[in-house]
């Protein structure tokens, strides 16, 4: 499945990019198992994804739960909690 | 209800936007504007400026679904909610909330539900210019509490935890 | 913190009573201006003017202990507050608070503790000018129980009755 | 005791006047007492004032109950309700 990533604040930092078309390997199905495979995509993203708890995302420019299944996404997208306003 | 949301980089004039939304009009009996300032310090640290970055597109989405639920909760006649991003100064505006409404209470009550939720679920990000270099503003438990008291039935809109 | 309290007949610019209080400040971080409006009709009928009595010196006096005690509930930068009197057409100003603060909370909280206190106790009385003649407004049970959730303890400060 | 008086809103249009300085007759102790005597002095006052329940009272422009004590007062003020902001 191939996917675009964005990432935004600290995690793009970490990353090291603002935003990626990746390849997600088959039996991946939620926004935590996405983020788990990111981590082990070398020493950045386990940078960026180590603490995955705290990290926020969104599907298509809508918040979603770690458990929201990523079928079907066109755009999904990792931040910190957001501190606008 | 006339609604605004505008991004952009540049300073807004506040005085600019609340006669836009209000003038002219003998509806309105209750205009209640917050603007939110670019502070000089942060924890007794002087700050040099601090940097907003946005998630284009899904900034404006999120805060137009939150004036519409606004419009929902109060009889509004109008609103308007910019939002700066970019390198903003101590002193300069970040961020305006204008609600009009026919009388105080929900004028008010709308600004602070709009406020609570631009703070915590409008995505963008702070990024905080001292002298000892550049740090990403924490987000606040007081934030989340504030926004928790309006308890939206929020759907998908949960964070990732 | 920077009080101004003034009445005054002429119309105010929100604007410029903003500017005075927070142009050139780092310190401040959140700004609420809450602006009344002349209204151009009551209770479904078109109205041509309110016409707003007060009692000069009281009026003053009891505006600037609501200031002051407001700066002892929250921790404020600054207040200004200007009431009209006199003619006031529809689509003109009435009266303006404005609340600064660091935080957004703070000068929320202060200007709707202001405007429930000048609703309920600032010695201001509005007479309503429509086609069939003027007549005195009447008091709102609604802006009493505002007031009374501040529950400020009030001493001699109470309704005759 | 000698006492001046003002009235304001609709207690004006009723009473006619703005202020008035007036000889309070002895034996006068309080607030509602004193609106009690003022709805003697004529039908204006007795309009003015047949509704005393709903009239509020300021001594020295500070707001005060009925029950408070006019002893010492400079200026007394009858209104109705507030109805500012």
């Amino acid at each position: 499945m191939n996917l675009k990533l964005r990432y935004f604040a600290w995690v793009r930092e970490r990353v090291g990019k603002p935003e990626e078309t990746v390849e997600v390997p088959p039996g991946i199905a939620t926004v935590a198992e996405l983020m788990t495979w990111l981590a082990s995509r070398g020493e950045e993203y386990a940078h960026a994804f180590n603490n995955a708890k705290i990290i926020r995302a969104a599907i298509d420019q809508k918040h979603v739960r770690a458990d929201a299944l990523i079928k079907g996404a066109g755009e999904i997208a990792f931040f910190p909690p957001m501190t606008g306003g | 209800m006339k609604v605004t949301v505008r991004l952009q980089s540049e300073p807004f004039d506040a005085a600019v936007e609340v006669a836009r939304l209000a003038s002219g009009r003998t509806d309105i009996g209750a205009l209640v504007t917050f603007t939110g300032v670019c502070r000089g310090s942060e924890d007794g640290e002087p700050i040099a400026a601090l940097t907003l970055e946005h998630y284009p597109g899904m900034a404006e989405s999120e805060i137009e679904r939150h004036v519409a639920e606004a419009n929902k909760r109060w009889p509004l006649l109008g609103v308007t909610v910019v939002h700066r991003y970019g390198r903003i100064e101590p002193g300069e505006n970040i961020v305006l909330v204008v609600t009009a409404s026919s009388h105080r209470q929900e004028a008010f009550a709308a600004a602070e539900f709009l406020m609570d939720y631009l703070k915590t679920y409008a995505p963008f990000w702070k990024q905080v210019d001292k002298a000892d270099g550049k740090s990403w503003v924490d987000a606040k438990a007081i934030d989340d509490t504030a926004a928790e008291r309006w308890s939206v039935s929020r759907g998908g809109h949960e964070a990732a935890e």
